[in-house]
């Protein structure tokens, strides 16, 4: 099974109905070490992509640069600025192509996972959302079977919060909570394990 | 949640129609997104441009303080959220007249990856632009790591000296440069006495106990450095010295300014009150307070609290501060 | 009690030492009392003085609209309470310059007697004084009982007038006449959404729900014409508009000031989604604004509320109004 | 037994220590149909006044209006105006002497109603300070013993409490209550009941 502009929009769709469902979770999540606004993020980024869904086009790269854009302008808030870099991206590697392969999910992960780096000049192992790409892109290495693809996405991505949840966080607002923040999820982490599970169809 | 307003999600929107409305002689709104506020007459042409950008809810920071001798252009987020990359470029658009424009804003992430990403776009307008990030508040990381602090009122003095250097005709280096030294003379330390609400949360950004304050909140209810009882005013305020002075001293023959800032509920009698300990513990350093400033300079909506911002002076940060400027909520000269 | 303070007997004393302070070059105290400000540079001789008086608690109002344009001096009690009338003489005093003294002040029973003896005792002194009192607050009672009406912060626009008149140079008639022409010419109306605590009481001055607010109450906590619970900005901008303009109709060609005012704690972002209805009521029944205020002009310490106050001009206040004033919390021109 | 310097002085004891007492009840009843800041303004005269008590002059006239500048330089709060007004008149009245009679209770208090009322620009049977004045002074009509003068103005004041109790308030701060103080004290006339008193030595 390829991903192309249809399993894109399928999802598009999953994804923004587990934002909604989870608009609660995030902004409490985040409301503990942060300023309670990731739920809002989400799913306001994601009512702006799916106004434009049924106008996709086929070309992923310009289809994933609307997704990009729709982010961009639905809030500044570092999560939403950070998934449009990632996804802006990806879009750029994908220019031009109506169809992936599951096999190259990691490397574009990793690819979004090195800009997004660059543009929130933090550290990986900093418990960040990068740290849960980062676990995707590894976890999804050499594999290219879809479902195992999936599969090994949405457990590195869950793995990756718990692994990091006793850690301190070091960046963003968490910071400031010093030590409070161990044993509490990283929000973006929190929200990227979500993301993933929507888009891999392995929600729990 | 009891504040005065009508759709939660239409808070932004309507502020700024009804503070483009009651002043059309100092603000406009530029662009389509809604969300710039440029000045109603453009500064010469030929001037460096300033923006700056944050979240809502801090009235005059940030869109107040668009205005001559001030800033030409600010983005504005939702309540305490960073505009978008998106506005922000706009803003720098509404600002530059051929000369290059300064960010200068606070040190929040958010914002610093926003900026970022706008001038990533303005680049493809050919527009020049620096950066000078204020991160003025002493509670929010020590010393060895200061670049990690929070920005909040010293952007005033910043806004002030950089808006009045770029009126003076000062390049885009000439006016970065003294921003970023106005930037470094600035530390802020506020305390939090209880909290605001956010109208799209609709509940307080945090609890604290009736008798309670905490020393060293940020402006958004970023934990502090302590919690405890409400103590005396000269308490506060001998505490609220000692921690600034501690990060910049001052000495003898200094000159220098302070903002004794209300967060929002907190009144002037109150701010006049503390001000009478600021100006002893200033004067027995030896040092000489220029144009103090005493009011709601950097706010949180209904936040009740107050803010010191400390600003070392030397000859060119002093005549900058004393140039004239104007916008609705501020006049100097 | 939740306010930044020393002793609450110090509340005052302390407010004024930081005021004047703070701002040397607009206020000093005057006479031994401690409780009179006036103005740091006294104005022309000659000029007829306007002196006004009543509690503390309510900056900028009184003290901080002595100034340049404005008021020559000013009495000021306890914590809502009226200064004694030994103070309001001998602010009677600091504003005399030979021309006679206006006392211009708010419709409150103590305040009034209080003027009115500080008048006997200053004619030993041969000071001619007149009177002129704010009557403006319309929930305070009906139209036919207008002379029992509160004065609130229509105080604002008779000081700025009737200070500009003084300026001009007219004599104490004229100014006592343009006076009360602006005061006859202000209509207020408030809405309190929470109470404020006076220091030496230290409890509230009323209680209200978390979820209700009252329409008309006065700034000291007087009861309003109804509680009810909060709701839209416009609804309630709206229904204050409905009673300011059924007690004082505007008509096409009209020209009209307007205040909106917070009575502390609300912030100006509040104002602002306010003003639009504001503004869109005055236009639609075909008056001009000129000059309108948002901001926090006469407060309440920490009260949250808002209060409106309409100001209805012909060219003779509008060309006061416009004229140049100056004081630590307030410019025009 | 006439009323000197000694028995000024004792009087002016008791009322400063009832005063004193009666500080909460004042300030509440003023609370419910004012501001507050009638206990306030009674202790803070008083204690003005005892400060001074020891040198207070033989005159009558001068010891009486050194007790109304007491209160004149104290606060500036309508009852505290209006008993300066009051204390003024019947100083000026019994100026250059050294005693007075019970038997000029009446006139006094009379004239300082008179006076009271021009000041304060309020009509008898308001509900307020007033009427307790004007019991007073009626029921001490013609009476000239002593202990009957001191019986009837205690008995006076606090009938006129009672009385105007029912009454709705028309003056000053309490006038905008309205219905509201049908059934409530005025606190002036509160005060004034405990003031007669504590002067009479006729507390309860
Ligand atoms: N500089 C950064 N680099 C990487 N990730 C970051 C950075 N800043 C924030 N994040 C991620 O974003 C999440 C918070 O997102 P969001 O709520 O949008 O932030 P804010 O509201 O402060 O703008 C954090 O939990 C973290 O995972
Ligand atoms: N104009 C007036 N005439 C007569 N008595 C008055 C008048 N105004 C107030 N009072 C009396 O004074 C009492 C209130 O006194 P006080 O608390 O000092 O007033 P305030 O605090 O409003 O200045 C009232 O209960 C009433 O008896
Ligand atoms: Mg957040
Ligand atoms: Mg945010
Ligand atoms: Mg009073
Ligand atoms: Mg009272």
């Amino acid at each position: 099974m390829t991903i192309d502009r249809a399993a894109l929009i399928t999802g598009l769709e999953r994804l923004g109905a587990a934002m909604e469902r989870d608009f609660d979770l995030l902004n409490t999540a985040d409301g503990a070490l942060g300023d309670g606004d990731l739920g809002v993020t989400m799913t306001r980024g994601m009512r702006a992509i799916s106004e434009q869904a049924e106008a996709l086009p086929d070309d992923l790269g310009q289809a994933l640069l609307a997704c990009a854009q729709a982010f961009t302008k639905s809030s500044g808030s570092s999560y939403g600025t950070l998934l449009a870099t990632g996804i802006m991206t990806i879009a750029k590697e994908v220019k031009g192509r109506s169809a992936i392969e599951a096999g190259e999910v990691s490397a574009l992960v990793a690819a979004a996972r090195d800009k997004m780096q660059a543009r929130g000049k933090a550290e990986l192992g900093g418990k960040t959302v990068l740290d849960s790409l980062d676990a995707v892109a590894r976890a999804t290495e050499g594999v290219s079977d879809p479902a195992d693809v999936a599969d090994a996405a949405a457990a590195a991505a869950n793995d990756a919060l718990e692994t990091f949840r006793g850690e301190r966080a070091t960046i963003g607002r968490a910071r400031i909570f010093g030590d409070k923040s161990v044993g509490l999820d990283d929000p973006g982490m929190l929200a990227m394990s979500r993301i993933v599970a929507a888009l891999a169809n392995r929600e729990a | 949640m009891k504040k005065i307003l009508n759709a939660p999600e239409a808070y932004v929107d309507e502020m700024l129609a009804g503070l483009t409305a009651a002043h059309p002689e100092y603000y406009r709104l530029h662009g389509d997104s809604g969300k710039v506020v440029a000045r109603a007459t453009a500064g010469k042409a030929g001037k460096v441009g300033i923006v700056t950008g944050g979240g809502s809810g801090h009235l005059p920071v940030f869109a107040g303080y668009v205005g001559a001798g001030l800033l030409d252009a600010c983005a504005i987020g939702d309540v305490f959220a960073s505009p978008s990359a998106e506005q922000m470029a706009d803003a720098i658009r509404a600002a530059d007249s051929g000369a290059g424009v300064l960010r200068l804003y606070g040190n929040y992430g958010g914002d610093v990856m926003n900026f970022d990403m706008a001038g990533d776009l303005v680049e493809f307008d050919d527009i020049t632009c620096t950066t000078v990030l204020l991160a003025d508040d002493v509670a929010s990381a020590p010393p060895e790591e200061a670049e990690k602090r929070r920005g909040v009122a010293g952007m005033v003095y910043a806004f002030k000296i950089a808006g009045a250097a770029a009126e003076e005709g000062r390049d885009l280096d000439g006016v970065t440069a003294v921003a970023q030294k106005a930037a470094d003379a600035c530390r802020s330390i506020g305390v939090a006495l209880s909290p605001c609400t956010v109208p799209q949360a609709g509940k307080p950004t945090f609890e604290i106990a009736e008798d309670e304050i905490e020393m060293g909140m940020g402006i958004h209810g970023e934990p502090g450095v302590w919690r405890g009882k409400l103590r005396a005013a000269d308490e506060i305020a001998g505490e609220m010295m000692d921690r600034l002075l501690a990060d910049s001293p001052v000495a003898s023959g200094d000159r220098v300014s302070i903002l004794v800032n209300s967060l929002g509920a907190t009144p002037p009698e109150e701010l006049y009150i503390l001000y009478n300990v600021v100006k002893a513990r200033l004067e027995s350093a030896g040092a000489t307070i220029v144009m103090p400033l005493v009011g709601r300079y950097a706010t949180s909506m209904e936040m009740a609290g107050v803010s010191f911002t400390l600003c070392k002076l030397d000859d060119e940060l002093e005549a900058l501060l004393k140039a004239p400027c104007e916008c609705a909520f501020w006049r100097v000269g």
